[in-house]
């Protein structure tokens, strides 16, 4: 019932080492670790500032509008996508150092590897496919706009709307906390999880709405969900970052 | 079980200690650990959005929204508050028996919170089934929108209500756990579904 | 499986329930996953290749309430079947007479099949999404829907191999799973092959509303969940009684 | 001790029920046929109603009754701040 069953060292017992290591042994955690926040602000930086997917355009738009979006943004599309499709991998650095730390758990491997999967697969439907699509679209500016407008709306259902691939990294984030004696992370963050599951779903309508709260650029679906997983991501990096100082240099490694 | 033990297998979260001392201090603690309690405010803020950005939405077209209204089922709605807030009563009855020791009663008063439970999501798919039967969808107009998903975000809180009620029932039922804590943690959480749940009736169901 | 008292509380013990959990993720979305499979209006029968560019059109327009019901869960609820899978490596990586290697193998095959899966969703929900779309655009997006969805079984095909060459491997005294788990999984690896016909052919059992590509596949698939799922929950009855944690 | 708490519990569900009964009578859905009109005082009504209800279920079944008193103060704020916005919403 108590911090001793961990199969690792627990940390106030290593203070002297650290002392003299002075985190010698986890200079590869931690350069890994700044990689996280620098990813996140880079991607709002693109999305927010120059692709113009956050916030998303308007879905109750006519084709000649969304043709006008794509030739008024041609520039920043390339250069944040662009960018954005360089630096991607910052998305799988962010996402393993969160499964290396559920691997230090004491939950077993099987929540780890779901949580990788899961958010391996939402890469790709719910990040890389609007770049691609965008991307595609200004590639040549006088295509047929129904064309355009397929890559519009293909670009932007995929991205507010890959909804399971990202609950069930959730639900595998918040289990293994909840059951985890090495209390890698507080177990306030495993309820906080459930939100982040709560807003995917109030995000179901935007496959149905075209206008209001619960379209693709919606207060509910969009808005709130970005706000609620900005505060969440800002949590994870912040109780990353104190996992990392907890972890006892002398730690055995992973199997 | 012993505070000792309960103190230990917390320890680390200052928020959460306070909940081994119950007995010796009932003047003023914070019932359950202090996590749950970051859930449940951080959901009432959220959900208060939620409501926020209805009203204001309702305020846009207040006539459309009126009009749909009367298309829901006032008894239904009252039926399942009842029926809420019943469960909400015997899981502080649990609660409160449990504290006292009786942890037979504390078990059953449980059970019949979940049954309750399970009653609500039964009235709501029946309600919902017949909605969907007069062919009012989740697209027929703002109003059906918010209706469809506020009491489908609810929904999903009374089953993971039912999941918390399942670990707080199994909690009681092993006489070498029975943390007082744990039960005190699952009923706050289940609180707060009851109490989403009135605002919600009476948003949709009541005002004009 | 009775957890011991004494276990209770050991990492060990945590192993196995969050296994436990896992694996009982496959039958709750599982039958959400075949309610929302019956659903769709498009699966009973399959829709032809070769219906013509107005008529698929039509039928988004028609059925649109349906498409969206059927694949907005399919969406939500796909990739909760991927803990169950993952249940399959940790037991994989216990296999006493090999490397690990199998193990991780399978789990980015399973990673590769199931991104396929939650994008062929997405495009069907692209192509209920705006009634007034060309029948041209709407016939693109509908044929890709199905050509992503049936056609690129590769991965589950390797995994299923993968599987099956463990289970051969682990030839020591106490093997995990039982011998005929191997022939299993390479029967089902067959079984799901030929479905890669839904990519060339456009008529008879090869194309994608064809006996083979579809219903052997989708059936082959289902079957597999249906029976691991009772492999593995003996499986790790096994664990958890040879670890100490239960009776 | 256990028994005055068990009691006071039971008066907090019957207060409850009874407020609920009578926002039953408040519907619009009664009136079939009849269109349901706005109605300022019917609204300040529910709101009240609700307000209240929120309140003993905050105090009386979460047991923030006995809670410290930044939690009391929290959940006040919530209440209040919900309810106010609802109805400068509504009045708006």
């Amino acid at each position: 019932m108590s911090n001793t069953i961990s199969t690792h060292t627990s940390p106030s017992a290593s203070t002297a080492d650290t002392r003299r290591a002075k985190r010698a042994g986890k200079r590869d955690v931690w350069l890994v670790f700044w990689i996280v926040p620098a990813f996140y602000t880079a991607f709002g930086v693109i999305f927010f500032a120059l692709a113009r997917v956050m916030p998303p355009p308007r879905p109750d738009v006519t084709t000649d509008q969304m043709v006008h979006f794509f030739h008024a943004h041609g520039l920043t599309i390339k250069i944040g996508f662009g960018v954005l499709v360089l630096i991607l991998g910052g998305a799988g650095v962010a996402n393993g150092i969160v499964v290396y730390h559920m691997k230090r758990m004491t939950v077993g491997s099987v929540l780890a590897y779901a949580y990788l999967g899961s958010m391996s697969i939402g890469a790709l439907p719910g990040c890389l496919l609007v770049a691609i699509c965008f991307l595609t679209a200004v590639y040549r500016p006088g295509r047929d706009p129904q064309l355009l407008a397929l890559l519009y709306d293909l670009g932007l259902l995929s991205y507010v709307g890959s909804l399971g691939c990202f609950s069930t990294a959730y639900f595998a984030f918040a289990v293994a906390i909840l059951y985890d004696r090495n209390q890698i992370f507080p177990k306030w963050l495993a309820y906080v999880s459930v939100w982040q599951i709560v807003t995917e779903i109030l995000a179901v309508p935007v496959f149905v709405s075209k206008a209001g709260p619960f379209a693709w650029n919606g207060s509910i679906s969009f808005w709130m969900g970005t706000v609620i997983f900005g505060f969440w991501l800002s949590c994870v990096i912040v109780f990353l970052m104190k996992a990392n100082e907890r972890q006892p240099v002398d730690e055995a490694p992973l199997d | 079980m012993t505070h000792a033990e309960q103190a230990t297998s917390e320890s680390g979260s200052p928020a959460a200690s306070s909940g081994s001392e119950i007995e010796q201090h009932p003047a003023v603690h914070v019932p359950g650990d202090g996590h749950m309690w970051v859930m449940v405010l951080g959901d009432l803020i959220i959900f208060g959005a939620y409501f926020i950005i209805f009203m204001v939405y309702r305020a846009m077209e207040p006539q459309e929204f009126l009009r749909s209204q009367e298309h829901l089922n006032i008894n239904i709605g009252v039926l399942n508050t009842l029926v809420l807030l019943a469960s909400s009563r015997f899981v502080a009855r649990s609660v409160q028996a449990a504290r006292g020791g009786d942890h037979a009663l504390a078990l059953r008063l449980t059970y019949l919170g979940g049954l309750c439970g399970v009653a609500f999501i039964v009235i709501k798919a029946y309600e919902w089934s017949t909605k969907i039967a007069q062919g009012y969808t989740i697209s027929s107009n703002d109003f059906f929108m918010f209706y469809y998903m506020l009491t489908g975000v609810h929904l999903f809180h009374v089953s993971l209500g039912l999941l918390i009620l399942g670990i707080t029932a199994r909690e009681l039922r092993n006489p070498r756990r029975r943390r007082i804590s744990m039960v005190e943690s699952g009923a706050t959480y289940w609180h707060m579904v009851d109490l989403l749940w009135i605002v919600i009736f009476a948003l949709l169901y009541v005002m004009r | 499986m009775q957890i011991l008292a004494e276990a209770e509380d050991l990492p060990k013990t945590a192993n196995i329930k969050t296994q436990l959990i896992s694996l009982w993720t496959a039958p709750v979305f599982g039958v959400v996953l075949l309610i929302a499979f019956l659903a769709f209006p498009g699966f009973f029968p399959p829709m032809s290749p070769d219906m013509t560019a107005e008529q698929v059109a039509r039928f988004y327009d028609d059925h649109a309430a349906m498409i969206r019901f059927s694949m907005i869960t399919f969406n939500l609820c796909g990739i909760m079947l991927l803990p169950f899978f993952m249940v399959i490596v940790v037991q994989m990586k216990r296999m006493a007479t090999q490397s690990h290697v199998f193990a991780y193998c399978y789990l980015t095959a399973a990673v590769s099949g199931a991104t396929l899966f939650a994008l062929a969703d997405i495009f069907y929900l692209v192509a209920a999404f705006r009634p007034g779309r060309s029948p041209e655009l709407v016939m693109l997006l509908n044929d890709m829907a199905w050509m992503i969805f049936i056609a690129p079984v590769g991965a589950f095909v390797a995994m299923n191999l993968l599987l099956g060459l463990a289970v051969y491997f682990d030839d020591g005294p106490d093997p995990v799973f039982p011998r005929w788990v191997g022939h299993y999984a390479v029967g089902t690896g067959l079984a799901m092959a030929p479905a890669v016909g839904a990519a060339v052919f456009a008529t008879g059992p090869l194309a994608w509303n064809g006996a083979i590509s579809f219903w052997l596949r989708n059936g082959a698939f289902t079957l597999f969940v249906v029976v691991m799922f009772f492999v593995l929950r003996n499986v790790l009855h096994r664990q958890a009684v040879e670890e100490g944690v239960a009776r | 001790m256990t028994t005055t708490a068990a009691r006071t519990t039971t008066y907090a569900w019957i207060l409850l029920s009874a407020i609920t009964i009578v926002s039953w009578w408040l519907a619009p859905g009664h009136a079939r046929g009849a269109a349901a009109v706005a109605s300022v005082p019917i609204t300040l009504a529910v709101i009240l109603l609700a307000f209240i209800k929120g309140r003993l279920i905050i105090r009386y079944f979460m047991e923030v009754r006995t809670a410290p008193r930044w939690l009391k103060l929290f959940t006040d704020a919530w209440l209040t701040v919900l309810w106010a916005g609802v109805l400068a919403i509504y009045l708006y």
